[in-house]
């Protein structure tokens, strides 16, 4: 099998080669510690200064409020646990939504177990947060406000300026893990009210490793790793410079390129939507029709299951990934598929492809050869499938 | 994560379909939860004579389906009722923690399908 | 100026190309989640086994107790939060020293604030703790006792072995900060009680941005970055896959050279130590005269100040570094250096010279060629020395 | 860290050394916090002629000491007690937020020397 298809951007990425070469010098010549008084340090520190530019410059805020994570869980955790320590005397109610990241939830879940309060807002077919119903939500002692910019399963994009807008107005901190939109989607914290940002390098051709967390000047605070005094007290530890190095060109390029990749992109993604629900039968579509990230597919295929339709796919070279957290030792399916309504059977059978940069139109004619034949196969060994043929 | 033996049983499954009027039909597990396995008995002299199965679940679902069949494939009921979980995973050189409750399932699978054939037998 | 002599090594080493190159398919190559089901996160996942497995076998553990992190300071921060806050119900004392890394201090203390008690325990004038003390600061609420393996600016090595034997007697956890240990002195997790280890790759000439946390089979820890189940459900995030290939390769090769190694640095340190003493004046050696790590050497020059010393090596192509943490925006000298005993004005003219690998025979010469002529330079210009030579 | 015009001034720093007989001589910091500056000043009909100081402290002490001798030189008691820690950054090119103090220092020293002298001149 020579074929290799990756089709699970969403997971993760390759480091693109320019920002690979812009990394390598630092792991061996220019390899000072940033904190260093000396020449080794000083020329370090000033390539970091750089990636803080090149990152702030992406999403409109300004250095000194970007600081940089070992990636976008840490960013996500941060943010939470950050604001939600800083200012229990304030209140400790905090919003959020039932399709975050697990980053973002089982952060939630743990300060639930430490006494906060945490409401986990419902969200419609589509898998869209309503502004209203974050209003709804607020409350005398809400301190924070979490949603997720888009979807990392089903792509869906939320409509953060309205949201943000509204905790604005309340003067609550507003928090947005925009881990799967960054590079997808046009940022400006400012002019979007967004007191805090996280993303992950290694989701737009950087490195892993490294993220970074956007927080607005004058909002409280506190630092989860405690020690040194880099990232400005924030976050303690020698700084990942290479990552530090790569997630700033990573962002730059992203930006550079977007719309070219990004009309490109969704090109490739409705031609693999519109060929796989014209060929499959029993297939819904996950997400929002239009309001999804460019590079975004979500399927389920009814009466069959994810894990082997995705083990079927992989010995074919093409590489996706199942909403159904199976290989987590799990068997509850996606709880984003869930949150948008499909019953568990249903939601087992999911499948997400998510493109890059590097796949081309003869990937998508591929995927659509092969993919319906694996769905059929393993719908005939299926007892559900049985007894809808049965049926008929 | 699966082994050669797991992935051979999953992308090579033995005895796929179903057997028409057979002696014994047996399902477990549920749809919510991701596993159904459906197992069909033809028994001649209380032999396992043929055998087939159809799997709605995961690749071990599927494997241990396969091999749960293969295992009793002319084996007498009462030999076939003795086989264990652990006989399954064994044979499949293995299964990940996470997995194990799939070759639980093909026990009981066989199992029910053998209870099947002796309710009907004694009727 | 071309020469450039890098005597900083304590504060962070440059990644050995040998270490580069077993990583770099990883950025490009490999590149999958190791979460992910297909073919491009399985290969991955493999090498990750292997990392592990190296970093075990190198302190003596099993593979399941070694948990990466993004570096030292996470590692600390996770052993000592995590198992204080996973056994409150047992009590909410800890004992750690006075001269532990920021790292360790500072989350001490934070946790002092959220109610912990903190015993911060003395140390003799050559910097070490006795088990003595150790056991005294024993209570019957002591939950946990961290003392470094070896301190970061003066080098001295700690009695780790009867520490965790006391440690272990009384059934309380034992944590050592061994940032500065690894690479430099062979450990044994098991033969010497240690129920968690921290470590730093880039100390030891891997890759910055990753460490690792040994914690014993057992050892009740909840994590401090929550989400994903990577590291079996203790820390979340995508694997910075490169930077785990790199901490385990790069620490192979550590154990690999270690004799040779550190033979030769520790003739190179004593070289050094044996011209400094001899060729400047009112010059004391910090931290233990044998007992310390190969590679340290630490100095007060007295009537000076640490950082224009510093600046006038770098100036001369030298690299070092001050305990005092003028750099950090702190007046405060040394904390390590106070702990031995030193007073303020003493602990402010503070400079160590941390060696290496690349460092030679030519490089300590010229450094006892620099080094005299700066400090009388500056002596010369202070109005402390003036005052000691009028009363001569 | 620094700006090239620290670094200028404390690699060569001016007006280095003692002045024997000074008519002003000024001391502040102190040793525990790890500052000390010293300053002599030579001073004809009110005007400053010569300057000299020692300092035990850090880059930004050095410099701030170098250039601040460098900024009265020549000028009158009166002018030199105008100026200002703020004089002493701009001269040059800036501190970093935490060597502030640094230019402080530099002015509370011309100031005490400048006292001291007209002390003396009382006496
Ligand atoms: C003894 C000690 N502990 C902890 C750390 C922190 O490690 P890192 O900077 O990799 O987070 C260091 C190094 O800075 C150290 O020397
Ligand atoms: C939406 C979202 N948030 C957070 C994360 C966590 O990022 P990382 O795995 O880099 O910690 C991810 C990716 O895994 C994600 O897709």
């Amino acid at each position: 099998m020579s074929k290799r298809i990756y089709l699970d951007h969403a997971a993760t990425t390759y480091t693109n080669k320019e920002v690979l070469n812009e990394m390598l010098p630092y792991f061996t010549e220019y390899f000072g510690n940033p904190s260093s008084v000396h020449q080794f340090g000083r020329e370090v520190k000033k390539s970091i200064d750089v990636a803080r530019d090149r990152v702030a410059k992406a999403i409109g805020a300004l250095p000194e409020e970007i600081y940089f994570t070992a990636g976008g869980s840490e960013a996500d955790n941060l943010a939470i646990k950050g604001v939600a320590y800083a200012n229990k005397s304030k209140g400790n109610h905090i919003i959020t939504t039932k399709i975050e990241h697990p980053a973002v939830l089982e952060t939630c879940e743990q300060l639930e177990k430490e006494g906060f309060e945490v409401t986990f807002l419902d969200v419609d077919q589509y898998g869209v947060v309503s502004p209203e119903a974050v209003r709804n939500a607020i409350k005398d002692n809400t301190i924070l406000i979490s949603v997720m910019y888009a979807n990392n399963e089903i792509g869906t994009i939320q409509p953060i300026s309205e949201i943000a807008q509204i905790a604005n107005e309340k003067k609550i901190y507003f928090h947005t893990d925009a881990v799967q939109a960054i590079g997808s989607i046009r940022i400006n914290v400012k002019e979007q009210n967004i007191d805090m940002l996280s993303m992950a390098s290694h989701k737009f051709y950087g490195p892993k490793g490294v993220g970074a967390l956007y927080v607005r000047k004058g909002v409280k605070l506190i630092s989860i790793i405690h020690g040194g005094s880099q990232e400005r007290k924030r976050r303690a530890g020698t700084e990942n410079v290479p990552g530090i190095i790569g997630i700033g060109k990573a962002i730059e390029l992203a930006y550079q390129k977007f719309d070219e990749n990004n009309a490109r992109i969704t090109m490739l993604r409705d031609k693999l939507i519109k060929g796989i629900m014209e060929k499959v039968p029993y297939t819904r579509l996950n997400g929002h029709p239009e309001n999804r990230l460019p590079n975004n597919t979500n399927f389920c295929f009814e009466y069959i299951e994810g894990e082997s339709l995705l083990l079927n796919l992989d010995m074919k070279g093409i590489a996706g990934s199942s909403g159904s957290a199976c290989s987590s030792g799990s068997l509850e399916p996606s709880h984003v598929l869930l949150a948008i309504g499909l019953p568990h059977e249903i939601a087992h059978g999911s499948l997400r492809l998510s493109l890059g940069e590097v796949n081309t139109e003869e990937d998508i004619e591929y995927v659509l050869q092969v993919l319906p034949e694996i769905v059929d196969r393993l719908r005939q060994m299926s007892p559900l499938y049985e007894k809808v043929k049965g049926g008929k | 994560m699966y082994s050669d033996k797991v992935m051979d049983h999953f992308s090579s499954p033995r005895n796929v379909g179903e057997i028409e009027n057979a002696d014994g039909v047996g399902e477990v597990g549920n749809a919510h939860c991701g596993d159904i396995m459906k197992i069909y008995l033809k028994i001649e002299d209380e032999v396992i004579t043929d055998v087939k199965f159809k799997t709605f679940g995961c690749g071990a679902a599927i494997a241990t389906s396969s091999i749960a069949t293969e295992m009793i494939k002319g084996k007498t009921v009462e030999e076939a009722l003795k086989i264990t979980n652990k006989a399954v995973v064994e044979s499949l050189d293995g299964l990940p923690p996470q997995k194990i409750h799939c070759s639980v399932l093909a026990e009981e699978a066989v199992k029910a399908a053998i209870e099947d054939y002796q309710k009907k037998k004694a009727q």
